[in-house]
């Protein structure tokens, strides 16, 4: 009903006020609050929202496209520009969504090095989230202590892996060269630091009354409907229902790892901010861990075929550029990819991240369909804003902590 | 007949000059408040602020100035042309205006009028227009959505403002502001604050809440409404919201040091403490006071979330009223006893 | 009740600005980029260049189109021709769009003689598009740049000699591992 | 409360019910499957399973198999999770291309809702009783469906909206106007 | 005359090229990086670079991230809606030609559609290349002549 009133364009008019009619609202897709390109269609009360509708696809790149035209080691780099806030989640998750499919598994230290980088990234994806959700709601300066340590964590993926964002760290087989023993130390010093800091982000928002003011009781979603509505990750728990990818289907090396799945209670905007803060905390504990129990060892299986795929020659669409590229190198030696198809997830910064990977037994993914938590949690906005206000809107779009590049692809 | 001709004019062109002092020292106040907030923010999130543009940034105000100047200036179809061009002059005037009523020291007043501080809030009322014209006219829903937002919450603070400020012309009995600084300076404690702290406080807040400053710069909140009711200015016309928003948090800053601070007095404890404060003159004394509120403000913007719409119209309503009323009812009982 | 004197006292709104305010006082974390350098680490994927050998003073690549292949964005094109007799390949033209490239730095991970690799240098900005195509030329003078201000006597890139990969997975080139000698 | 189901026990019950209209029942990498032939039992197979705990709806897609099936040229797999048993299933549901429509199950799972519509923005797949079903990655002028294996990486024409902007574009800078 | 105008030039010029104000028009990756770029440890700000909500208000667009075919009209009007003089800074691989993205949805590199001042390349570039490329962008504008302002703008007939 009222979805046909959006798209008609035309408002039905209350018969009992001639002169009542909702304002409509074109918010984004270049508005500083949406994240990104996400654009909602608003019917507004005055300020309440009546009626709301998320455009999305701003961002549609065509990467499943993409990746059928492409081999699985070159897929890879194209994941890290899906949740370029944690990449390294994201290369986690292909990686290991392959490594399923041609049956191999990492040795146990490049199953630590990418359990330990994971976990830098989602304290980095909960540092960026915290400081947009906080500027949203308005508190400016929390965005710049954010970004303080997130770049501290940048400069340990740039000593690591010699990139900032778009790592390409993680492989299939493993992770791509051995970590250095003076950043090893460096981050294990820069865990206590980094609790510091998350008690001083805690000082400003946790107890201050405006924060409060601001989130308690917006956007409250219980956990049976969160569930319904797909929500995953840190939104999800904030509901109270404790799933984790990383406890329900153990993968690399949280297995062995101890660590706590924060849960809320009552589903608010502050509940998912208290997840997230706590979340933060275990994902430190995970790293400690890490690196006192880091086997010593190879970092990468020696069956990993990684950029020696083979190679089949690919049909050339585009401009003459780099034809000649194509004339083919078979080798011999890689193994051949099975048939079949398999759903592989891992825990993303966002929520659940899963790859499905149907396979033709060629070099290249049939089909590579990516499950990007924030898709599905764009559409549980209206569920969440449901006669809330505009500025909470702001609030509810933070929480969620949506990536538009992943939500479209 | 000549004699009075030549009084007259020679009156007129002191005004004038008055005026121009007045106008230059505070626009030039107005935009280095600029310069330094974005210094005070800067240091505040620990990184430095303006650093390039003349040493230490100090030329940054002059180049965004030159700058806007030479801006295009947009019109946009769907405006009201004229509403739209005057809007911010409106609001600049305003502002600009209340600094007649304003003493700066015991001596240098331009407009010497026994209802100061009417003025003052009568401007202030009447410089919502110029936000309401410039979210009505440029004929986009942000704007207006941030003319209304702005119009509700100034109307509404103008209430426990000038109800706080009740309480001040009260215990002063008198409507100028000369006056009441006088009054403060001779009363038991040497600032209003201190008997009147509950009025100090809900002034405070009324402050920022009348300078669209944060916590309460919802009109133009810039993650919701992208810049409220300037979203479609462009060039000068935009440089002229920014000086009159800087404007009216001197004259706040003003009204708060005069009314409550005792202006350019300093309460006699103080100086029975440090006997050399005596020595400092009286203009600079307002200053330092203007210069913490300004401080203030800034630091407030730098460490507080934003008030959602409806929670600061039922905090005005519901909690600054009542303690503005509270307050008055307790100046009323301390001027029956004679303090 | 003590919960509604500390918010009666405005406890909580002291405390967010006692954080801002000791910020305040500490010294700021900025690095003036254009004054001070930045730090960058060994290994960051900048610039591209061709490696000058120091022996031949031409490029080292083979021509063995190992890069071309494995690039996911397709910014390089090779065009080189076969001597009849030996089988031995030579590099007409190397072409890199910088523009296209994404940086994953696969090339230089696959290149079996460490001829293509990228730098630590990443400021090359330009007004037009012509002048992020690198050819060869171009490749080897950004090398040359590159190697210019380069502190130490041998440079070795992470990428050539991958720490901590098992040596079957290696080129033979590389299980040796691959540097280039550049001052004596 | 009900029992916790095995997996074998769970596969029974579900093949006791729709034999006619399941085709194989498989496992890959210890990942179980069923392909499901009659698309009509799909809402009912999905309302069972729901009702017996599985209320997670990992993922929603389609795969079109234009080179390797020849009669049924789409399949739309849901995979589902149960939180409560702890097993995992994929529906794999085989669509002819004549017919690709299938039932919407947006009412069961309202996560189905956005993935729905992105499979029949890219695949052309129907959904029946989806509440607004219509382009959502793609813009809405957007003629076919490029996730079908017969659709080119890169088309050559253009969208006409597109096209526009650059003749523009070309022409104000023959004007010397930026 | 000549050199007044010249000295006149000299002080327009280095008021803008001393307050560039970018539009926030954050689209992908290189979004984030434009974010680090304004944040405590590049902090744009030294260089009297804030960015501005409204397209109205600000100098200089920063295309940052890839450009869809979906997103593109937008593009183009937030450019239109820019007032004059203004500038583009074409941000990343895919910003500048579309970088690995040679699909059906993204544009093959924003020049087709709006002219573009400085490409910087980068996937994403790092803060301290996005700053080199705004000093690049602040000596082009140094360079101009007689490009005053209110009155400059020609009028676009179509």
């Amino acid at each position: 009903m009222l979805e046909k009133r959006l798209s008609s364009n035309k408002y039905i008019y209350y018969p009992q006020d001639p002169f009542y009619s909702p304002l409509e609202i074109q918010m984004g897709p270049q508005h500083p609050s949406t994240h990104g390109v996400l654009k909602l269609k608003l019917l507004l009360e005055g300020e309440k929202i009546i009626d709301l509708e998320p455009t999305i696809g701003f961002l549609h790149r065509g990467i499943e496209k993409l990746a059928e035209n492409l081999n699985y080691a070159q897929v890879l780099p194209l994941t890290d520009r899906l949740d370029y806030i944690s990449a390294m989640n994201n290369n986690t998750g292909y990686a290991l969504a392959v490594e399923r499919l041609l049956g191999i598994e990492p040795p146990p230290r490049g199953k630590y090095l990418r359990t330990l980088v994971c976990e830098l990234a989602r304290i980095s994806s909960h540092l960026l989230w915290l400081a947009t959700h906080a500027l949203d709601i308005g508190a400016m300066t929390v965005f710049l202590y954010c970004f303080r340590e997130r770049e501290e964590i940048l400069n340990f993926f740039e000593k690591i892996c010699g990139a900032r964002l778009t790592v390409s760290y993680p492989r299939i087989g493993g992770v791509r060269l051995d970590i250095e023993d003076q950043v090893l130390e460096e981050i294990y010093n820069f865990i206590p630091k980094m609790h510091e800091k998350i008690e001083e982000y805690e000082g400003l928002l946790s107890e201050n009354r405006i924060w409060l003011d601001r989130t308690v009781g917006v956007g409250v979603i219980s956990g049976e409907e969160a569930l319904a509505y797909g929500l995953t990750g840190p939104s999800l728990r904030g509901s109270g229902i404790a799933y984790d990818v990383r406890k329900h289907f153990p993968y690399d090396a949280y297995s062995e790892v101890d660590f706590e799945v924060p849960i809320g209670k009552n589903g608010d905007t502050y509940d998912r901010y208290w997840c997230r803060l706590q979340e933060m905390r275990q994902s430190l504990k995970i790293i400690k861990q890490c690196i006192e129990n880091l086997p010593e060892g190879p970092v990468s299986s020696e069956l990993s075929p990684d950029l020696d795929m083979p190679l089949y020659k690919r049909a050339i669409t585009a401009e003459s550029w780099g034809e000649s590229a194509f004339i083919s190198f078979l080798t011999e030696s890689a193994p051949i990819v099975p048939k079949g198809e398999l759903y592989s997830a891992v825990e993303g910064a966002k929520g659940e991240l899963g790859f499905y990977i149907v396979s033709d037994g060629s070099g290249r993914p049939y089909r590579l369909h990516i499950r990007s938590p924030s898709f599905i949690h764009i559409s549980a906005l209206k569920k969440l804003s449901h006669n809330h206000l505009i500025a909470d809107l702001v609030a509810i779009i933070g929480t969620l902590d949506i990536v538009m590049g992943e939500c479209d692809r | 007949m000549g004699l009075s001709n030549n009084s007259l004019l020679f009156y007129l062109f002191i005004t004038f000059a008055e005026i121009m002092v007045v106008l230059g020292i505070i626009l030039l106040h107005a935009a280095y408040t600029v310069y330094i907030e974005r210094k005070v923010i800067g240091r505040m999130q620990a990184r430095l602020g303006p650093m390039e543009v003349g040493p230490y940034g100090l030329l940054q105000p002059l180049a965004d100035l030159i700058k806007l100047l030479f801006k295009e200036d947009i019109l946009p179809r769907d405006s009201h042309k004229t509403l739209f061009q005057i809007a911010p002059l409106v609001l600049l005037a305003c502002a600009i205006a209340n600094l007649s009523v304003i003493p700066f020291n015991p001596s240098f007043l331009i407009a010497d009028v026994n209802l100061g501080v009417l003025v003052v809030l009568a401007l202030a009322s009447l410089g919502v227009y110029g936000i309401i014209l410039a979210g009505y006219s440029s004929g986009s829903k942000y704007s207006l959505l941030g003319g209304l937002r702005s119009a509700a919450q100034v109307l509404s603070y103008e209430i426990p403002l000038g109800l706080s400020l009740a309480g001040v012309i009260l215990a002063a009995e008198s409507f100028s502001l000369k006056d009441i600084v006088e009054a403060q300076a001779q009363s038991l404690l040497g600032v209003y604050a201190l008997p009147q702290f509950l009025g100090f406080i809900v002034f405070l807040i009324c402050a920022f809440a009348e300078t669209n400053r944060a916590p309460f710069d919802l009109p133009e909140a810039e993650s919701e409404l992208v810049a409220g009711y300037i979203t479609e200015y462009s060039g000068f016309r935009m440089g002229l919201f920014f000086l009159a928003e800087y404007i009216s948090m001197y004259i706040m800053s003003l009204l708060i040091a005069l009314c409550y601070l005792g202006g350019w007095s300093l309460p006699w404890w103080l100086i029975a403490l440090f006997p050399f404060l005596q020595a400092l003159p009286p203009t600079l004394v307002l200053a330092l006071k203007v210069y913490f509120f300004i401080f203030l403000f800034i630091w407030v913007r730098a460490t507080f979330p934003r008030y959602r719409f409806d929670q600061l119209m039922s905090m005005s309503w519901k909690i600054l009223l009542p303690l503005s009323l509270i307050n008055f009812m307790w100046v009323a009982i301390l001027k029956r006893g004679g303090l | 009740m003590k919960k509604e004197i500390k918010y009666l006292l405005f406890k909580d709104l002291i405390k967010g600005l006692s954080i801002t305010l000791k910020n305040f006082f500490k010294t700021p974390v900025t690095v003036q980029y254009p004054k001070e350098k930045v730090k960058l680490y060994p290994s960051f994927r900048g610039r591209h260049a061709l490696v000058r050998d120091p022996l031949t003073g031409d490029a080292k690549c083979v021509a063995c189109l190992k890069c071309q292949q494995v690039c996911p964005s397709r910014c390089i094109d090779i065009n080189y021709t076969t001597d009849l007799e030996t089988g031995a390949r030579k590099l007409i033209s190397y072409k890199i769009e910088a523009l296209r490239c994404i940086y994953c730095g696969y090339c230089e991970e696959v290149c079996p003689v460490g001829a293509i690799v990228l730098t630590e240098w990443f400021e090359y900005s330009s007004r037009n598009k012509e002048a992020l195509i690198f050819d060869k030329e171009a490749l080897l003078k950004n090398w040359d740049e590159f190697i210019h201000s380069y502190p130490e006597k041998v440079y070795t890139n992470k990428y050539w000699n991958l720490k901590g990969i098992p040596e079957s997975n290696k080129s033979a080139l590389k299980r040796e591992g691959i540097y280039v000698k550049i001052k004596d | 409360m009900m029992s916790i189901l095995t997996q074998n026990q769970l596969l029974e019950k579900i093949q006791n019910i729709w034999r006619d209209s399941i085709s194989e029942i498989g496992e890959f990498r210890g990942q179980t499957y069923i392909i499901i032939i009659n698309k009509h039992i799909l809402k009912d197979l999905v309302k069972f399973l729901k009702e017996i705990g599985f209320n997670h709806l990992q993922t929603l897609t389609a795969v079109d198999y234009i080179n390797l099936d020849k009669t049924f040229r789409f399949e739309v797999v849901y995979q589902l999770y149960s939180l409560f048993h702890k097993i995992s299933l994929r529906l794999r549901v085989k669509i002819p291309e004549n017919e690709p429509i299938v039932d919407s199950i947006t009412e069961l799972f309202p996560s189905a809702n956005f993935l729905e519509r992105e499979i029949y923005d890219l695949f052309g797949i129907e959904f029946r009783g989806h509440p607004n079903l219509k382009r959502i990655l793609l813009p809405e002028s957007w003629k076919g469906y490029p996730l079908r294996k017969d659709y080119p990486l890169e088309p050559e024409e253009k969208p006409e909206e597109f096209l526009d902007l650059k003749a523009l574009n070309e022409r104000l800078k023959i004007d010397g106007i930026k | 005359m000549e050199l007044i105008l010249g000295k006149l030039d000299d002080l327009i010029n280095w008021a803008r090229s001393g307050s560039i104000w970018p539009v926030t028009f954050g689209l992908a990756c290189c979004a984030i990086e434009m974010m680090a770029a304004g944040a405590s440890r590049n902090d744009l700000d030294r260089f009297g670079i804030i960015f501005r909500a409204s397209p109205r208000q600000a100098d200089c667009l920063i295309v940052a991230g890839t450009l869809t075919y979906k997103m593109a009209p937008i593009l183009r009007r937030v450019y239109d809606q820019m007032s004059y003089p203004r500038w583009v800074i074409a941000m990343g691989s895919c910003a500048c030609t579309g970088g690995v993205f040679r699909t059906y949805a993204t544009v093959q590199g924003v020049d087709q559609i709006v002219p573009v001042d400085i490409y910087v390349p980068g996937c994403p570039p790092r803060p301290e290349a996005l700053i080199e490329g705004l000093l690049e962008l602040r000596k082009k504008i140094r360079e101009e002549k007689r490009n005053w302002g209110p009155y400059a703008r020609k009028e676009i007939k179509l």
